[in-house]
């Protein structure tokens, strides 16, 4: 026998308990946690506990070179890391009055869409396991390789690639690269047939997603839910189209959207991205090799370099929803302020505590995967 | 001699019992790696699973009703695998028959709940009263297909029932309704998705497992041998006709354990009312109806 | 109330005794539960090295949810003082032998975030670190080779004596608990009493007591076993 | 609603100033005072009910904080951003703003996190409590008087790494031009602030190589 040394506390006359889930727990998306007040098996009220992927982010950027952020912009958030680079490249050129030339915003439009592929790929499995099914887990984390396989192949890194520039992208692309991502894109249409058998049209499963978690549309909008959760809510507000960046508006996709706003519609609109997705990278291979010229705008050297004053607003939309950078610049070589505004700062703090009140255990880790949540956004 | 030898085979039924467990143990870690396209585990990983684990160098015990809790959850299985007749052994079974193995079956839980209880942590304590609840709607079920069985062949004693099935036909011919129910009541005594409810990491992170560590750990995956390997020889002796050698009985026996695995990773797991309800509903009427035909 | 526990090390008297030893050794070394705490980025390359594509359980190595259960604690990534806080926690809930491998080079050294006031700088100040796995991030094949290293490391135990770092916590707690208090505050204690412990493993040195160690011992708050009553 | 629309209900308000950056951006300056009117104007009559971000910046020069109200409209596909200025306050007497939560529900979050970062207090926020940095004693570390790098330098120890195969080289005359501990004890030069110090401390090094009849030859 060995000692310990607890005590548990105890919560006076009533039959509430506490639990907590999380930081490290299986039914939590990342490093973060969530403290539920139950009675029996109905949650009486739930409260998030973030801050423990808290690096001072935006501190850190107040601290370095223009060109330097460019390195640790990604690490906001791990899974879908393009869209941070993109939006911050987009911000310092809308500061600068610079663009980026015309192939360069092709490239990055890719860049965009297959990252939103991998990380739709990866939220499935997330989901699924939640409910105890992780065959699709093991498919989906696979599957997501070829992708960062892909990356790999033409940014240089696996999951950061650090490939955005102000004013452009890195690195042309390597030979026959889109030969490579249309035998992927043929693959991974290959596989919706697994996918929708094993998991979408799982009768288990659609059981246990149907109901769990529903928003309503004022609700939604009330909590500024964005992103696909906003669009399982029947409302199909996109930022790619509504408010376009790069080349969006030059492409054809449509914006998939659900009724009721549970998790199951949430998974839906997940997987219907996910070949929207296929499908715009399909015109972009069509159209790329047509578009010639430079990938870059050049800039001063990087290491002297003095942005002018001014400040702007860079939206995206990330696979979470509606991700922005507001950067201040004073003209120095150095961002006077950068602010991160990650859409799962929403979702996982005041949504996930309004949708936790009043369901069931079972379904807490359900409605905080379907939500798609990514917790260093709102650490930071 | 005769109290060698039944000493002898009251040694030899649980050496047996886990040896061809880990297998299961194995066969099931392979089935689920081929679904998820991957290799899988060596073959004496749970070997060295078993031994790593009672080779920590320390544990930690909440008190004298853990330790007991987890005696209670192996012992039970193994006064279980000596009521449970394999090929040349028949151990204590002709003096028990199936009800007191239905009745043994019963003491893990209990043991496992006592042990968690102790623990004091509220995960465990979650699981284990899902485990119970669990355990109240696969018995019922278990309990109409052992009826069912006995009365078909009219015998309790589970030698009895083999011999029947091998003079006449096996139990799944004739009465193939209560052998289905008998599958649903099995899934549910594996507790594999879509009724594993008490494991569920997502929500109470391993329930009743939560607390346990080291020996008490490896116990519990001794249990897991004991259990798949009790599962899969009582299903094959009730209906497929048992074994008169290890060659027939064996693949019978991992046949059996092998469906319900196979059926498991590629289901979700349903909420605890369900799982009561669907145990409830379809099992049961089956064995009612099956019942009917029987009597 | 603190109960005394007296007792001690048995001598190993069975002759066969190393040769369980070197099985037992053997078995620790092909059978590893690990318990990945996401502390930062290098948790999404553990997926792929889990899953289809890499499939780390081949090796023996098969993820488990509770501290109690697990042998490896991967620590992939930066650890902000917040989380440092639940690991050293979680690290000693874990059962011995217990290995810590820290991924990243935010682990080693601060990384890039060495600027951050949030996140602590080297991890084997607070806890005895097995192996590091250097990389921003270490790829799946590099997570793999690290564990392999740690492997080898626990098979040759005892001729190298790099598995047993675990040792080290007990024996030199005064150093460890005194970087914890300095970042902590002085009124830092975690609900396992380490001291005792080393007491009852027979791994208690010199080193285990010291000047934090008595400040731990002002305002820990004694040991009482928990009421139970039924209302 | 066009440009002309719009700017007519924003100069209901008093003292603002609009800027119209391009299609979907407005920029828009108002007293601290009637920044509320103005959130509450542009959601009842032009439909901006989406608060993007809440955003504070430390002008320390000037002594104010500077907030930012980025409001978004599904309708009319704009985003107002309404910039104010209030008195950045000292240590004892906490700058202090007027919680807009009743409008946004969202501001919870954002006024939140600024309470925390920047120590401003919403007045009228429902949870003015520490939550990210719950574990943190000190300043609010997002104010620009907070040093972050002297803090890190105080608090932490650094792994030495010198490998052997690293010595070789340095004895040989190559190695690291600028070692980690210098880059960190130097302040500033770790982002070689400009490309001219960086040359410089380049060609100090090359001019060290060739002193040492390096391993080259």
């Amino acid at each position: 026998m060995r000692p310990e040394n607890y005590q548990a506390v105890k919560l006076g006359d009533s039959n509430e308990y506490e639990i907590f889930i999380g930081p490290n727990h299986p039914g939590i998306e990342g490093n973060y946690a969530f403290r539920l007040m139950l009675d029996g098996d109905i949650v009486v009220s739930g409260k998030a506990d973030a801050g423990y992927l808290h690096r001072g982010f935006e501190k850190l950027m107040e601290g370095r070179l223009w060109i330097q952020n460019l390195a640790i912009v990604p690490r906001i958030c791990v899974p879908d890391p393009a869209p941070m680079e993109v939006a911050y490249s987009m911000a310092v050129e809308e500061i600068m009055g610079i663009e980026a030339p015309i192939r360069a915003q092709w490239i990055r439009t890719m860049q965009l869409e297959l990252s939103r592929v991998a990380a739709h790929l990866f939220t499935f499995g997330g989901h699924a396991a939640t409910t105890g099914m992780y065959t699709p887990m093991f498919w989906g984390v696979a599957d997501r390789d070829l992708v960062l396989d892909l990356f790999e192949d033409f940014t240089g890194g696996r999951v950061y690639s650090i490939y955005n520039i102000p004013g452009g992208v890195r690195r042309e692309l390597p030979p026959e690269f889109l030969q490579k991502l249309s035998n992927l894109l043929d693959y991974l249409e290959s596989r919706q047939n697994d996918y929708d058998n094993l998991l979408f049209t799982n009768q288990v499963f659609v059981e246990r997603a149907k109901g769990c978690g529903a928003l309503t549309q004022s609700q939604a909008l009330e909590l500024s839910v964005t992103g696909p959760n906003l669009r399982a809510c029947g409302l199909a507000y996109d930022v790619r189209r509504d408010d376009p960046y790069l080349v969006y508006d030059e492409l054809e996709f449509d914006i998939p959207r659900q009724k009721h706003g549970d998790a199951y519609s949430r998974i839906l609109v997940r997987r219907d991205e996910l070949f929207q997705s296929i499908r715009i990278l399909r015109q972009i291979i069509e159209r790329l090799p047509s578009i010639k010229g430079k990938i870059r705008t050049p800039i001063p050297n990087p290491l002297s370099w003095n942005v002018r004053k001014g400040e702007a607003y860079a939206r995206v939309e990330s696979s979470k929803g509606e991700l922005a950078y507001y950067v201040v610049s004073d003209g120095g070589d150095k961002p006077y302020r950068v602010h991160v505004r990650g859409p799962s700062s929403m979702h996982a703090v005041q949504t996930l505590e309004f949708l936790a009140k009043g369901a069931r255990l079972e379904d807490v880790a359900q409605i905080m995967f379907s939500l798609d949540a990514c917790p260093p956004e709102v650490d930071r | 001699m005769n109290a060698l030898h039944l000493m002898a085979e009251l040694i030899f039924m649980p050496l047996i019992a886990f040896i061809v467990g880990m297998m299961m143990v194995l066969m099931m870690r392979k089935i689920s790696a081929r679904l998820q396209r991957r290799i899988g585990p060596p073959f004496f990983q749970p070997l060295y699973d078993i031994v790593k684990l009672y080779g920590k160098d320390t544990q930690i015990s909440h008190g004298l009703i853990h330790d007991i809790g987890i005696i209670m959850a192996v012992g039970g299985y193994i006064g279980a695998e000596i009521l449970l007749p394999v090929p040349g052994m028949e151990g204590i079974a002709a003096k028990g028959g199936v009800i007191t193995l239905s009745y043994f079956l019963m003491i893990p839980s209990l043991g496992m709940a006592l042990g968690v209880g102790q623990c004091a942590n509220p995960n465990g304590s979650i699981g284990i009263s899902r485990a119970l609840t669990a355990m109240l709607a696969y018995d019922i079920p278990f309990i109409l297909v052992v009826f069912g069985a006995a009365w078909h062949y009219q015998s309790t004693s589970l030698i009895g029932m083999i011999e029947y099935q091998q003079v006449h036909q096996w139990g799944i011919v004739e009465m193939p309704l209560l052998a289905i129910a008998g599958l649903f009541a099995l899934q549910g005594m594996l507790g594999k998705q879509p009724f594993e409810i008490y494991i569920a990491p997502a929500e109470i992170a391993t329930g009743p497992m939560v607390e346990m560590s080291g020996k008490y750990m490896g116990g519990l995956f001794v249990m897991q041998t004991f259990q798949l390997y009790t599962a899969g020889v009582l299903y094959a002796s009730l209906f497929l006709g048992g074994g008169t050698s290890f060659l027939t009985l064996l693949p019978k026996a991992f046949l059996v354990v092998a469906l319900p695995m196979s059926i498991a990773f590629m289901f979700p797991r349903y909420k605890t009312e369900d799982v009561i309800r669907i145990l409830w509903k379809w099992p049961v009427m089956l064995g009612l109806i099956s019942l009917a035909f029987i009597l | 109330m603190k109960k005394e526990l007296k007792i001690k090390q048995k001598e190993r008297t069975n002759p066969l005794a190393h040769v369980f030893d070197d099985f037992i050794r053997f078995c620790q070394s092909k059978s590893l539960f690990m318990l990945h705490y996401c502390t930062g980025c290098g948790a999404i390359e553990l997926p792929p090295a889990m899953t289809s594509r890499f499939d780390m359980e081949r090796l023996g190595i098969q993820p488990m949810v509770t501290p109690r259960q697990a042998d490896i604690l991967l620590i992939t990534g930066y650890v902000s003082i917040k989380t440092l806080k639940r690991v050293i926690l979680t690290y000693e809930q874990m059962q011995s032998p217990k290995y810590v491998i820290g991924i990243c080079s935010c682990t080693v050294n601060g990384g890039m975030y060495w600027q951050s006031y949030a996140t602590a700088k080297k991890l084997n100040e607070y806890m005895p670190v097995d192996v590091y796995i250097a990389g921003c991030m270490p790829r799946p094949e590099a997570v793999m080779a690290g564990l392999q290293r740690l492997k080898d490391n626990i098979r040759n135990d005892k001729k190298e004596h790099k598995g047993s770092a675990w040792k080290d916590y007990f024996k030199r707690y005064d150093y460890y608990l005194g970087n914890q208090q300095a970042l902590f505050g002085e009124d830092w204690q975690t609900p396992t009493d380490i001291i005792a412990e080393a007491k009852l493993y027979g791994l208690e040195t010199e080193e285990t007591y010291g000047k934090h160690t008595k400040l731990l011992e002002k305002h820990q708050t004694p040991l009482l076993p928990q009421e139970m009553r039924i209302k | 609603m066009n440009k002309v629309q719009i700017d007519e209900i924003l100069n209901k308000v008093n003292g603002i100033k609009i800027t119209h950056k391009r299609k979907t951006r407005i920029r828009v300056d108002v007293d601290a005072d009637s920044l509320p009117t103005l959130l509450e104007l542009i959601k009842g009559r032009a439909s901006y009910i989406h608060l993007s971000a809440i955003t504070c910046v430390d002008w320390i020069a000037d002594n104010q904080f500077e907030l930012v109200y980025h409001v978004w409209s599904y309708e009319e596909k704009c985003l107002i951003s309404a910039h104010t200025r209030i008195d950045r306050g000292s240590e004892k007497n906490p700058a202090k703003y007027i919680s807009v939560y009743d409008l946004f529900k969202p501001a919870d979050f954002f006024e939140r996190d600024i309470f925390e970062m920047y120590g401003v207090t919403f007045i009228g926020s429902p949870r003015m409590e520490k939550f990210i940095l719950t574990e943190w004693n000190g300043v609010p570390p997002m104010l620009k008087d907070f040093d972050a790098e002297a803090y890190v330098q105080e608090t932490f120890k650094w792994t030495d790494y010198n490998p052997d195969w690293l010595q070789e080289l340095t004895d040989q005359g190559g190695g690291i031009a600028v070692k980690p501990e210098d880059i960190r004890t130097a302040g500033n030069t770790h982002n070689m602030s400009t490309h001219r110090e960086r040359d410089k401390a380049k060609a100090a090094a090359v001019k060290a190589n060739d002193k040492m009849q390096g391993w080259k030859q």
